[in-house]
């Protein structure tokens, strides 16, 4: 704190060192890469911890942001995930214009939903997401001369991506491809959170009242952040279609949007590597603990929850924050 | 005369059995200060909270200029330069005190819907949100996160997002609210500096302020005027000494 | 068609009232102490767990149980509440959400442990079971039964919240803190009073709801939802509100499943979402 | 290898660690070992270590390894990247388990990509083994048991039946197998309802089933903590099970329901494969084994664990330790044996299970409700697949 309020005569300056890119922002984008070379056989689980991240990026943009809480969530990301199954199960397996195709369609699901979501605030407001979400999931389960219902779409097969790599068993096409998409997605979310609407998204989290009060367009920013949210959510739902060849009633389910929502308040909301981290930690702490013993693996991870909640609050992220500020205030 | 900047006609409002605002017609010609007095519970901030739209009156007409705004929203009337601040603080916590003010500015001038350009590149943005923090004395400390700063600096923040909004009338609600009377120079300093394009109303306890600033005051006593008149009638009127010496009892 | 459709009346009214007795708790604590109990489940299913196990292993009458139910599920909440909840009073929603679905995780694999993973059956004493026939219908034993001690319960609580001495500390406490603690009012006890009646209250709406649906360790997150939408419903903090919210929701349930079982699982969900575009805070919510 | 990529071959020398474990089978066991179907999952798992207890660790000459994943329920892309990390990461030569059929119509992909032999050992969907040529099921068909169950009703003189499933896949499944083995002998069906698979109070569905009056009802759920409810909530109803005659699959009437519903689950007709009260010889050494190992009777999927194992530790015997796919699933094809459920085969054909579908009637022996078998159809195939095209 002491290092940011020293005398920054020019305002100018203090916003441009905030949007710089700080070197453990570069480090992690190239730890990414290190699964290539380090766990080679860990790739189908980082492709979809990436795709898992990805997903809990899209929730940190509403909750983190704008503090509104979803429970969900996986509304969109199933939505992108079937879409993106029935183009290829229709015979167009191109996985890009696949994806576009899945970002479009849970965007328009997003922005028809922003509607309702921006009227509520608080239980409301994560009882309205929870029984939207709900909804869809008995939707997709009843529409099963569409979604194949519980038994999950059959016939999802993907052409090569860029007419060159084919998902191979290994996971390397899966892995590389929801990396790209995820590092994209996170440039655009870091520029959106570092544009003037994500500061009006931080106000809305902040204080609605006051916002009304400088004459904010509150609900009109609630809107199109659902419907980004949304599509992000989306391309993660079509990701997991495209790499892993299925989809499921899994994808829109409860399970899906606790887990996101956990995830995300794991690593810490409202910053953008949040999601990131929790996706990492969770899905890691999960495969490792349910690799040892498959049948309680629930205990060890229910203890890691209550034990950063207890010793990290905000998150792992935020945790992290507050000792660095507080060693850095005693430093000096 | 020319048509007053802001106007209400017979603003009537209940809580159940409860008389919160009777028959309100004010006008407030352009450039005056105007001081709302009154006793606790007179229905001082409802009566802002209806003319700033928090609130919906359940009879009568609110108008801004010449265009009726009764059934527009708080933001639209803030849009449309309608503008308040809060007795409590009402602030965003954890955005320094530069972005609160930005925010501000960005949403007057409808920039706050970009969300593909950085921050950084809105230079002249920037620049107003520093000046409004500059002239209100908050610029050595505009990067603090709003939630670190001194009670008195929060509230002049309070202003500075007003400002920010670019108001033609401006509805303070006790903004010396909880500042010691000695640190409170710096906020009526600044109140006094205003434009004299803004018509300011404000509420305020302390007489000595309220006859320093106002050139017109307004006394409310149970959801109704009693009496408005320029600071040497009001101190004249016997209705108002019987509320305020006769009536000390109910506070 | 009118026996018919008091049948229906009837069996969506008794398992309404099972959603109360597992709801109430959570009502209480999330709405007067602000404190997101998403471990609501959890401590229904020690209520369950303790009856089941107290009924076969022990051969305790059933009738005993249900106190034992109680008490365990308010004791478990004790603890919980003086080890991990009071230091989160202050924490946000979202660290308290975390932490409770910690403890979900930690109580299911728990569960999962000591009891195995398959259903635990329970049989009730015959003089609960079977039904009687009135006008053709059938009315069940046990739900007349699960009717009717919910009634008194209700009864008991709300007396006990709004006419007594400890209800008023309680609302004190909850109103305002430090006014309460200058009033001489031990905060901390009746915070740890109202936990471990809400808890106790989930314990015994457990172990009075596995004979209609069955107990296995899922069980803490199978009724998560249910509990969540009642409340939501009824509106904050109001125990009325929780009753009139889990008898509307279970006779729209029960009705629903019968005149159009092919809507059957979309209706408590169009139910919710309507009655909350309507009344945002609930039928008697205030906030 | 068509599918594995081209472009990054260098890499793939990562791959396939299973070159040098040749001294071992290792056997990746994909299933629910937590969330809803966990008991699935713990099921399975006895029966497939008894099984091992049994007939020891070692098979022609190999040591037979698992890796037991959990794939935390209806999860198929969890399925297929756990099969897969099986395979590319501890270096399976054989995938096992797959409770729900989701999970193994995505795992089957990978079977057939990476010529894995894989041993389905419950998801019951009939369509899973035809996603992969290396693929043989021992544990059941839906439209197997109901079909059989449907025809069998029409001939004990039932007419007219309401029916009530769960609305979800196997679910459907049930309904249409029962309505055509029904129907196709003559029956009427008088009316049907699907009920939500998270159902809990079942008295609604029942009445509407008894306001229908029907000879019988026939009902088809997914075990877990439904069918004790259903019990109930039939007593409850007041329908008599020994005039409204009740018809369904044996998840029905597990041991655990049975319990749960007392008395109320007294003459209830359910068709199955198996039943710890089966009366043989190997069932009761079996059923007596596994209670010593533990202390609970084993049900359906535990059978469908051992007998997997079984058709691992014969086909591994015939091909003398070779653990390549195409060799197994040709040593697994037309194989017979007598199981603790009786006589069953793999079909050449189809590689699915063919064996007798009992009929049973719940009655009360020795204090206990127990499943009697009273009728059987013997050697039944898969009906829904000897219907499709060839």
């Amino acid at each position: 704190m002491a290092v940011m309020s020293s005398a920054v005569t020019n305002p100018h300056q203090f916003l441009q060192a905030q949007n710089r890119w700080h070197w453990i922002e570069v480090a992690f984008w190239l730890a990414t890469l290190l699964p290539f070379v380090l766990t080679p056989s860990y790739l189908s689980l980082a492709s979809q911890i990436a795709i898992t991240a990805l997903f809990a990026l899209s929730l940190d943009l509403i909750l983190g942001y704008a503090g509104i809480v979803s429970l969900g969530h996986a509304a969109f990301f199933g939505f992108g995930a079937y879409t993106a199954g029935l183009i290829s199960k229709w015979g167009w397996g191109e996985p890009l214009s696949g994806l576009l195709i899945a970002a479009f369609s849970a965007a328009v699901l997003g922005y028809l939903m922003s509607f309702i979501i921006a009227r509520f605030r608080h239980l409301t407001l994560i009882m309205m997401t929870l029984g939207l979400g709900l909804l869809l999931f008995e939707v997709a389960n009843k529409a099963s001369w569409l979604t194949g219902g519980a038994d999950g779409l059959q016939g999802v097969h993907m052409w090569p991506l860029l007419g060159m790599f084919r998902f191979d068993l290994y996971g390397y096409t899966a892995y590389t491809y929801a990396l790209i998409v995820l590092f994209l997605l996170f440039l655009l979310s870091r520029r959106l959170t570092n544009s003037p609407f994500g500061l009006a998204l931080r106000g809305i989290r902040e204080n609605l009242t006051r916002m009304r009060a400088i004459g904010a367009t509150s609900r009109s920013h609630i809107r199109t952040v659902y419907t980004i949210s949304a599509a992000i959510a989306g391309v993660a739902g079509g990701l997991l279609t495209q790499t892993t060849e299925t989809v499921s009633l899994g994808v829109v389910d409860f399970q899906r949007s606790a887990d996101v929502l956990v995830i995300l308040v794991l690593g810490g909301a409202g910053r953008l590597y949040g999601g990131l981290i929790g996706a990492i930690i969770f899905m890691v702490a999960r495969d490792q603990f349910s690799g040892i013993n498959p049948q309680y693996w629930y205990f060890p991870i229910g203890v890691l929850l209550i034990a950063v909640v207890m010793f990290l609050p905000n998150g792992i992220l935020g945790g992290l924050a507050r000792l660095v500020a507080s060693w850095r205030s005693r430093s000096q | 005369m020319s048509t007053p900047v802001l106007s209400t006609r017979g603003l009537d409002k209940n809580f159940g059995s409860l008389v919160v605002a009777k028959d309100i017609e004010i006008a407030l010609p352009k450039g005056v200060r105007y001081a709302l007095i009154g006793p606790n519970g007179a229905g001082k901030t409802t009566l802002i909270n209806l003319i700033t739209g928090m609130l919906q009156p359940d009879v009568g007409q609110i108008f801004l200029g010449d265009e009726e705004i009764t059934r527009l929203g708080p933001e639209q009337r803030v849009r449309r330069g309608l503008v308040r601040t809060f007795q409590i603080n009402t602030l965003f916590p954890n955005l320094t005190a530069l972005e609160a003010v930005t925010l501000a500015v960005c949403e007057r001038r409808g920039d706050a819907k970009t969300w593909w350009r950085p921050i950084t590149a809105y230079g002249e943005v920037l620049d107003e949100a520093y000046s409004i923090l500059t002239s209100l004395l908050l610029a050595p400390v505009c990067n603090r996160p709003t939630r670190e700063l001194a009670y008195g600096q929060q509230r002049l923040l309070e202003i500075a997002l007003a400002l920010a909004t670019r108001p033609k009338v401006l509805l303070l609600d006790e903004p010396a609210a909880g500042v010691p009377r000695d640190e409170s120079s710096e906020l009526f300093a600044a109140i006094t500096s205003l434009s004299q394009d803004i018509t300011v109303l404000f509420i305020e306890h302390d007489m000595n302020i309220v006859f320093k600033l106002a050139s017109r005051i307004i006394v409310m006593v149970g959801g109704r005027i009693l009496v408005e008149g320029t600071p040497a009638e009001i101190a004249a009127d016997p209705r108002v000494r019987e509320v305020y010496l006769g009536g000390a009892h109910h506070g | 068609m009118i026996t018919s459709l008091l049948g229906i009346l009837f069996d969506g009214f008794a398992y309404g009232m099972l959603l109360f007795l597992l709801s109430v708790g959570l009502s209480v604590t999330l709405g007067m102490m602000n404190f997101v109990n998403l471990a609501h489940c959890s401590l229904a299913m020690v209520g369950g767990y303790i009856a089941v196990t107290l009924m076969n292993r022990a051969g305790w009458p059933f009738f005993a149980t249900l106190p034992m139910a109680f008490l365990g599920a308010a004791a478990v909440s004790i603890v919980l509440e003086r080890l991990l909840y009071r230091p989160l009073y202050r924490a946000t929603d979202l660290d308290q959400s975390l932490l409770t679905i910690g403890i979900v995780f930690v109580s299911i694999a728990t569960a999962a442990y000591i009891y195995g993973t398959a259903q635990l059956p329970v049989q009730l004493p015959d003089y609960l079971r079977g039904s009687y026939q009135v006008f053709g219908r059938n009315f069940g034993v046990y739900r007349l039964f699960l009717i009717g001690f919910s009634l008194v319960i209700s009864i008991v609580l709300v007396s006990t919240l709004e006419y007594t001495r400890f209800g008023a500390q309680v609302r004190a406490a909850v109103d305002n803190q430090r006014m309460a603690r200058g009033l001489g009012i031990d905060v901390n006890g009746v915070f740890a009073i109202t936990f471990a009646l809400g808890g106790g209250l989930a314990g015994l709406g457990g172990a009075l709801a596995i004979d209609i649906v069955g107990l296995d360790p899922s069980f803490a997150f199978a009724y998560l939802v249910y509990v969540l939408i009642v409340v939501s419903v009824g509106g904050l903090g109001s125990i009325g509100g929780t009753f009139v919210a889990a008898m509307l929701l279970g006779i729209s349930d029960s009705a629903g499943k019968y005149y159009f079982p092919q809507v059957g699982a979309f209706l408590i969900y169009l139910v919710m979402i309507a009655i909350l575009m309507w009344r945002p805070a609930g039928l008697f919510g205030k906030r | 290898m068509k599918r594995i990529l081209a472009g990054l071959g260098a890499i793939a020398m990562f791959a396939m660690p299973s070159a040098y474990a040749q001294q071992s089978v290792k056997v990746g066991v994909v299933m629910s070992y937590s969330g809803q179907f966990a008991d699935t999952g713990t099921q399975i798992g006895n029966g497939i270590k008894l099984y091992m207890k049994e007939h020891g660790d070692t098979v022609a000459g190999k040591k037979i390894e698992l890796i037991p994943r959990d794939n935390g329920g209806i999860a198929p892309d969890v399925a297929k990247r756990l099969s897969q990390e099986v395979i590319v990461r501890d270096g399976a030569d054989i995938l096992a388990g797959f409770d729900l059929t989701p999970n193994a119509l995505a795992a089957a992909d990978v079977s057939a990509q990476a010529k894995k032999f894989m041993v389905n050992m419950n998801a019951a969907t009939s369509v899973i083994t035809t996603k992969s040529p290396y693929m043989v099921r021992t544990s059941f068909t839906v439209w197997q048991l109901n079909e059989s169950l449907g025809t069998w009703a029409y001939k004990s003189g039932l007419r007219k039946v309401y029916t009530l499933v769960s609305d979800f896949g196997p679910g459907h499944d049930g309904e249409a197998a029962f309505q055509k083995g029904f129907k196709d002998a003559g029956g009427e069906i008088v009316g049907s309802a699907r009920y939500p698979v998270a159902n809990q109070d079942f008295a609604p569905f029942l009445q509407r089933a008894k306001d229908a009056n029907p000879d019988g009802i026939y009902i088809w759920v997914p075990g877990g903590t439904q069918p004790a409810a259903i019990g109930k909530a039939i007593a409850e109803r007041g329908i008599d099970p020994t005039k409204t005659k009740i018809l369904g699959q044996g998840e029905l009437t597990f041991e655990d329901s049975l319990k749960g519903m007392g008395d109320a689950g007294l003459g209830i007709i359910t068709a199955f494969h198996y039943d710890y009260n089966h009366q043989s010889a190997k069932n009761k050494a079996f059923v007596t084994a596994y209670n010593a190992e533990f202390k609970r009777n084993p049900d359906m999927f535990s059978v469908g664990g051992y007998d997997g194992m079984h058709a691992i530790y014969e086909a591994l015997k015939k091909t003398n330790g070779n653990a390549d796919g195409e060799a197994l699933i040709n040593a697994v094809k037309g194989m017979k044996w007598e199981s603790p459920r009786g006589p069953m085969s793999i079909d050449p054909e189809t590689r699915d299970v063919v064996q007798t579908v009992y009929i049973r009637r719940v009655e009360k022996v020795g204090g206990a409700l127990v499943n009697v078998e009273f009728d059987k159809v013997e050697n039944v195939k898969d009906p829904w697949k000897a219907r499709m095209p060839k």
